[in-house]
């Protein structure tokens, strides 16, 4: 038990600090230790092989980025064979990220990877790029419950799902996914965007539309922590757009219990480092004994200045 | 094709993030700019044919958010030096053009797989357009270090354009520039000059960048005539250390078809296996 | 006729540029003379008189701001007396801006204001600020296509329909306004997000959730540019992060036939006019006769590079 | 109060967007830093109590999208000259602390409604704290040329954060120094320092920026002894021109509130009126 160390429902984590679905692979391993993340999440993966889209698969944006990767993945036996080897060297909870077409598929999927080595599964429910036109269960409550519930059905293993900012109706899928036996929500996706190359006049990307990811897109990852907080009992793990200490701490005010960092590593594969060491610092420094007494208390505004009672017509 | 599932323990980092300092960023020709930093030497234990990736400076015009990825032109460990040569073409490559001397520059490397040199290629041929020039320099270096004999090819619009021609000569290269101006760079003049040489049983082994049309020639020498080779190649990056994914390109493979990430299984790769 | 005259439905417009609702007033006439551009956007306004939201009403973002300014209104009747006729003067389209809580007073409110000097009415059906948790008409298709009818059946003025990129179904959403009668499509409005300061703890916004705006939103309003253009047969306006005339392409090759300017003009508030004259030498520059000729010019790229056929599985 | 929608034709605009060439950015003392610009004669014709939008540089660190109201400390049409007052608190504040002679920064400008100064408005009290003195500094310079008496009472933390006091007394004020560290600041204190003097007959009108406890003691003495003033106020700003309604603030009018935009209507509002 230190300062860092967080709960995830029933899960006890290290520290905070973990890195997103799809931007961390061993290959991290050539930059620093893997062994002092707060979890190792892996790339999400399905059954079937698959290729993944076309490139250009990544471009460049204002304050952020975006990608159309497409879930390209080696399949379960790779998965089961290749992959989790590797990763039961490291004392790190292993956060295995699954998807899939189907109801079925996706539990049958979840079944598969119940295995040792496997201390939790985050089902990517939310990713853009697979479904026609960026829609994905996450989009809407009643095919979240459905989804949720299946896959509740099919393990035993805590049940992370990373829901997507693509939605109109960000509490009520919150809240089916809590209904349906979710153990934690991840917050967030990455948003739906496009971007042109004037010259060409052709699509940045290969697949047309992709993933806003990066400082561009933490205010609304922001916002849909602190709506999941608010508005479910379940631990909340923020995603997006995080790249500072400050953009942490918002996150954990906000009532995240944890952080995945993505984008932030790609400009700088040390980021969860200096995160993990700026937390520490921040917390000591203030006599904070623990990363959960800053969960959740952010404090709601009296009406700052004072406002007028009625509604008279207004000055110009 | 798994590089790295099975990695020695204790740990060892391959590659750092640093910061280097610009000794000298000039412009060379019209298209191309030589950055010359001052760099630490964890992040010189470089090979020919690897890569960084920069992390361009924001200016008030442009602010590329992603590294870039720029071959490294040269390396010497001994003087704590690290080279660049880039073309300036966008909102990154316009940042590093805006960086004077004492200026800070961070680095992310050195990434990648460099260029291989068995024992059994004594002749080498090197093949390069426009940029590509930069990739082959190291290896240039490199070989005239193991006393290998070189040919290089430069490509260029126009004469005035072929850079590093005298550091390859340096390196002891028989160099040979084709331009599109007098029509030399076209692939069938430059496959009828290799051919010659070929003939004269002057080539073991291909190495090129830069150009893919040049690149098709060559496989087709290589495989009517049995000469191995190595293609450095590009691809728009975000990561540039394996984890993303964004930067695969289509390899043959035996029978099939595989994808290699050109960040970590390349930017080398064997001639032969190119889909281009 | 000029090479940047542009049709919106019926209407033609001088050019393709105008103001983003709530972000221009006379009071940019202190800067440049207003009758320059292609139309003039004003403010939302309700029928009845409302305060708007407590300060703080802005902050700062990466690449972008957010507000919750909360459509404080002077009501109808300082519409009609003391607005209207200020911009009588103006020989530029006047495109008025409404909103309301029901179906009802949303439709007296575009009957009231279907008066000469008006060109058109936008519907802001989309403002995050108004509703709870951000919802609003322009969330979900059905209640799109409900207030639509009723906007419809209050006016024969074009009816412009502001939509919301808080949405997973914006496709539908536009079809839904498309089907009950709308004449234009404005993409888009503010993007909900949230924002906390770490000192304090409080949210940044007096009303805790706002509104993002300025170029991190850019690839969003983008993509739904992209997505009204090539699944209905309206006219789209893009909106959201434009402020260069790269950014105004992108917009016209994305199938938009005009733009909106908001936030841009906050930082420099000749933004339009430098968008104006940089379009006219752009389409000077190439020999292209009109903006039309670019309109949803968007290409779709052939898959680049060889893509292997089958799915075998991928080297790692 | 509608300011504009009557508005003169033909067009004549009313502020600008300018380059100003910064001259000098210095430390004034551990809060504050002084900014002069060279500024072209188009954002020159101010009035005291006006203010500015700076466009803050974009660093390494910090990117302030929002441009950053700051007050006019003074303005110098002849001499083409500009000046600000600042106190380093974030991003925008750091951003133009980073300024060197010779760099350029995007100013627009002058904004908002300056102070008012009827001719039976004779003896003046000028009252303001912290930063408060940037803004009432080019008021003391018109009040000098118009031949007002002045009194300045300047407020601190401690005597030696009290900036500008040699410059309102070469306007001929008397100035008072009044601080945290001696309790001299407190406003009851201060209370009884100005009511010597109402009943000395020196006090015709207040002028204050800087604290709204020392302006709510200010709205008391003015109520109880008949005395106008004017108050300069902050408010959180996005686009300094009236247009998006982030500036509001609620003042008193007749028997009710308004919301008033501290950016147009603004910043300096009728004392009497203000709600703090
Ligand atoms: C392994 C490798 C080595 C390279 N070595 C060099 C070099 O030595 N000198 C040099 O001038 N250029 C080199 N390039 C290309 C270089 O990365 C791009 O030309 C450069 O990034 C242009 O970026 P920009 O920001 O100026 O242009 P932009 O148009 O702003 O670039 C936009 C995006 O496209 C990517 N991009 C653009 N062109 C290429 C390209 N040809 N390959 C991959 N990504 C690209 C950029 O990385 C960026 O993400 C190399 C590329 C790779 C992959
Ligand atoms: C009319 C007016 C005149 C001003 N004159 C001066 C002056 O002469 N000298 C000076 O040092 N400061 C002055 N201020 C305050 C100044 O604008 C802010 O202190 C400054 O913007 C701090 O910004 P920052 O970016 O450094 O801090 P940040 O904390 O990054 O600011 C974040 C945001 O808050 C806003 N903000 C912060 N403090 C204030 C404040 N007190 N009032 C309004 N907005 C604020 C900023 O504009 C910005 O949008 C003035 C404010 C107004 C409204
Ligand atoms: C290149 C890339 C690939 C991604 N792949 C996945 C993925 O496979 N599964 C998933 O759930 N999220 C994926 N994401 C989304 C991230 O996990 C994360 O939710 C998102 O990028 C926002 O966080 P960030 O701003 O810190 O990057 C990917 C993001 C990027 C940039
Ligand atoms: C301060 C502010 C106020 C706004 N008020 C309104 C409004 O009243 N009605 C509306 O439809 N949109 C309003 N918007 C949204 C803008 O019209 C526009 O849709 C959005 O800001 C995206 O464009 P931009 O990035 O160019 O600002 C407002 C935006 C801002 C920044
Ligand atoms: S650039 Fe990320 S895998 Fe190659
Ligand atoms: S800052 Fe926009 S109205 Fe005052």
């Amino acid at each position: 038990m230190t300062r860092l160390t967080t709960r995830i429902g029933a899960m006890t984590l290290a520290n905070p600090i973990m890195p997103a679905s799809g931007t961390f692979t061993e290959d991290l391993a050539d930059v620093f230790d893997l062994g002092v993340l707060g979890a190792h999440v892996l790339k999400t993966f399905t059954a079937e092989p698959r290729m993944g889209n076309p490139t250009p698969r990544v471009c460049d944006l204002s304050a952020g980025m975006m990608n159309a990767i497409g879930i390209p993945s080696k399949g379960l036996d790779h998965f089961l064979t290749r992959t989790l080897p590797f990763w039961r060297r490291y004392d790190v909870p292993l956060v295995v990220s699954i998807s899939a077409h189907s109801h079925d598929d996706f539990a049958r999927l979840a079944a598969a990877v119940s295995v040792p080595g496997v201390a939790a599964i985050e089902a990517n429910i939310s990713c853009p790029n697979i479904e026609a036109d960026g829609r994905a269960f996450a989009v809407r409550a009643d095919s979240t419950g459905q989804v949720v519930a299946h896959l509740r059905r099919a393990t035993d293993l805590p049940l992370w799902v990373k829901l997507s900012p693509n939605t109109g109706e960000p509490v009520e899928v919150a809240q089916a996914a809590e209904a349906a036996g979710a153990d934690a929500l991840v917050m967030a996706n990455t948003l739906l965007g496009m971007a042109i190359d004037v010259e060409t006049r052709q699509p940045r990307l290969g697949n047309v539309m992709g993933g806003i990811s990066g400082p561009a897109i933490k205010p609304v990852a922001l916002r849909m922590t602190y709506q999941a907080a608010t508005n479910t009992r379940l631990p909340v793990i923020g995603c997006g757009g995080i790249s500072t200490l400050n953009d942490v701490l918002e996150f954990l005010i906000a009532g995240a219990t944890a952080v995945q960092v993505g984008t932030a590593t790609f400009q700088s594969p040390t980021t969860m480092l200096r995160l993990l060491d700026g937390l520490d610092d921040w917390l000591a420094a203030r006599g904070i004994a623990s990363v959960a007494d800053i969960c959740g208390t952010v404090s709601l505004p009296a009406v700052s200045p004072p406002m007028p009672a009625a509604m008279p017509p207004l000055a110009s | 094709m798994t590089v790295c599932l099975d990695r020695p323990e204790p740990f060892v980092p391959r590659c750092a993030e640093a910061t280097g300092v610009v000794r000298e960023n000039t412009a060379v020709n019209g298209d191309y700019r030589l950055l010359v930093l001052d760099a630490p030497a964890q992040v010189l234990d470089c090979r020919p044919g690897q890569f960084f990736q920069l992390l361009c400076p924001v200016t008030g015009e442009d602010q590329p958010f992603l590294r870039r990825p720029m071959s490294i032109y040269d390396y010497d460990a001994a003087a704590g030096e690290l080279r660049f040569l880039y073309k300036v073409t966008g909102a990154g490559t316009r940042g590093l053009a805006s960086l004077r001397p004492g200026d800070g520059l961070n680095v992310l490397g050195p990434l990648g797989q460099g260029f291989s040199m068995p024992d059994d290629w004594q002749n080498l041929m090197l093949v390069a357009r426009g940029v590509g020039l930069a990739t082959l320099a190291p290896l240039a270096r490199t070989a005239h270090g193991l006393g290998r004999r070189l040919t290089a090819i430069c490509s260029a619009r126009a004469p005035e354009l072929a850079m590093s021609v005298d550091l390859f000569r340096s390196y002891g290269a028989e160099v040979i520039v084709v331009t599109d101006t007098d029509g030399s760079s076209h692939p069938e003049a430059v496959r009828s000059l290799i051919e010659a040489r070929i003939e004269s049983g002057a080539v073991d082994a291909f190495y090129t960048c830069g150009s893919y049309r040049l690149a098709r020639m060559l496989q087709d020498l290589g495989a009517k005539h049995g000469i191995p080779g190595e293609i450095a190649v590009e691809q728009q990056m975000a990561c540039g250390l394996g984890m993303c994914q964004a930067c695969v390109r289509p390899f043959r493979e035996g029978a099939g078809t595989v994808h290699r990430r050109v960040c970590r299984e390349g930017p080398v790769f064997p001639l032969s296996e190119l889909i281009a």
